[in-house]
């Protein structure tokens, strides 16, 4: 599929990680739709922010830590990460707790970034 | 117009397999096409063939079944997530079929409209 | 672009996540979330303001199920499942704020 | 069992109906509960008062109303439902505005009666 | 003491069946008993039979089974929640038996302490 | 009484309720709900207010899993699932704020 013809998807990520199981599946569609050459980007807005805090250790609860996965995301070419601004701010942490390097953008820009999609896929 | 459905959750504990499912009875009542009906996690709980709800209730999965054969809907049960949660081809109703995540990438692309349904 | 909320805004933060990031546009509430659309909640004035910036709708069949489709706040239009999909077809793209 | 051993059970409702199955299972148990003779109790908090809202018509959700059993819990023994006053004034409802006969309290006086429990059953 | 436990939730999804299971590890280490767990709701998926997950993920379904196999706890599924699910004697897995609401009332009785995890 | 409360009080009411209804006893913080138990949070004043009516303690190997170990207000204790266990043994009487 040419450049052209790409459509643009958008993973919207606002759950924490462990409580529930969306940020482990949703990463697992993130992965699969990089083999179908789209114009993919994963934003992450209020306790979403949570999944990319570096050091978690999930030996205690007996769950895989999938964390490392995020770190994995360019080698498929899947570079644009967004976080909302706000979403930090009001949890206390800074781009310096997070995992990967991400583009940290106000509420309203990551509003606009979506307004361009085609296709947005949150869980 | 083609639409694309994905359903996240399964059959009576949430709302959204119904409002899915009214979602695309009213689209094909208008002439609209239902391009494929994705189920990923506990959505995948909608295709199994053993439920038996209450006389007096409305039965999802049955629903769902009917949908496919009337309309030739292509209902799709993710098989990771299935594999995680008991659902199989022994246990899988009919109008169902198990298949990967990329059929969900694919129903994206080729799709006008992909509508998410979930918790 | 079409916003669909389901959750109820006086029980999580999904409403008031998409009134701060989107800018405009059409925000239908389905589910619990019709409880957003109705007059006398602590939300009430959050849902009257967004009305400046978005159109808002809810799903009848929704509001009828919680008997609430009588105190529909004034602005707050109101769709039938065929109006659903009249929303999703009218709009570029659509996103479920879950 | 004689009442001097009936164990003080209490229900706490904190979802809307419809939305999820937790109203409705909820239900279920509280019905089976009255055949155990024990001291039974049901709470509505936040959007669990709108359980008991007054007109609910789900034909177009082809979805069964359940909301009329709540009038045949009296038939149960099952009298004791309790409502959070400041629940209810978030919501924009008053007692009138209910299908049953409940208590409205305060909401620290719904705390005081949760102390006294012995099982407390929350979906 | 005697712990009723009551799980709301289906294996995956959400923690509570992964609370649940180390909460009532922790307190059969602690010599405590495990009276009975009983699944309500989505609850009633984590007794499938069928489950595969994969290979370096928890088998959720199986700890379970292996937790009444080696404490003798009582796994109870209730019938009308599981009925609605799709959850039936012919996928049953070992050490779990389908029961009525009866039997988590029942246990609120006998048991010192109930507790619920759910979403 | 021992609250047991399982959700993130930035996302949803659960903890608000348990503040606002219950009067006193322990409340244990566990799932995603451990994230009210760190400092920097839009929720850390409302929860170290409630530190004088409540015995406050979040589960550690859920603190662990999210990463916010380092982060827990002073005052706020922490327990491992044998502590959890302890815990509803020592209360008379338990509930869960779904």
């Amino acid at each position: 599929m040419t450049e052209g013809t790409a459509k643009k998807f958008m993973f919207v990520n606002r759950t924490a990680p462990y409580g529930t199981a969306y940020a482990l599946e949703s990463l697992e569609v993130v992965l699969i739709s990089a083999a179908f050459d789209q114009d993919v980007s994963l934003v992450f807005i209020d306790d979403g922010v949570f999944q990319l805090k570096k050091g978690q250790q999930t030996k205690g609860i007996e769950t895989k830590n999938f964390s490392p996965t995020y770190r994995a995301l360019e080698g498929y070419d899947v570079e644009k990460l967004y976080v909302d601004q706000e979403s930090l701010v009001a949890r206390g942490l800074t781009e310096a707790d997070l995992i990967v390097d991400v583009t940290v953008l106000p509420s309203r820009e990551l509003g606009a970034l979506m307004d361009e999609q085609d296709v947005v896929l949150s869980f | 117009m083609k639409f694309g459905i994905l359903v996240n959750e399964g059959p009576y504990q949430h709302q959204a397999s119904d409002s899915a499912y009214l979602f695309c009875k009213a689209a094909l009542a208008k002439g609209h096409e239902i391009h494929r009906v994705f189920f990923y996690h506990d959505g995948v709980n909608n295709s199994t063939r053993l439920t038996e709800p209450p006389q007096d209730d409305r039965n999802i999965v049955s629903r769902w079944t009917k949908l496919a054969e009337a309309h030739g809907v292509d209902l799709v049960v993710c098989v990771a997530a299935a594999l995680r949660r008991g659902i199989r081809e022994e246990n899988l109703a009919p109008g169902f079929r198990i298949s990967g995540l990329g059929q969900l990438v694919e129903s994206g692309i080729e799709a006008d409209r992909l509508v998410v349904f979930g918790d | 672009m079409l916003h669909i909320v389901n959750k109820s805004p006086l029980e999580r933060n999904s409403l008031a996540a998409c009134l701060r990031i989107a800018g405009s546009g059409t925000i239908l509430l389905i589910e619990d979330a019709v409880y957003g659309a109705i007059r006398g909640t602590t939300v009430e004035a959050a849902v009257k303001e967004a009305l400046v910036r978005f159109r808002i709708v809810a799903l009848q069949p929704d509001l009828d199920a919680r008997a609430v489709a009588d105190r529909v706040i004034e602005g707050v239009g109101t769709v039938d499942y065929a109006g659903f999909v009249d929303l999703v077809a009218e709009h570029r793209n659509c996103q479920s704020w879950l």
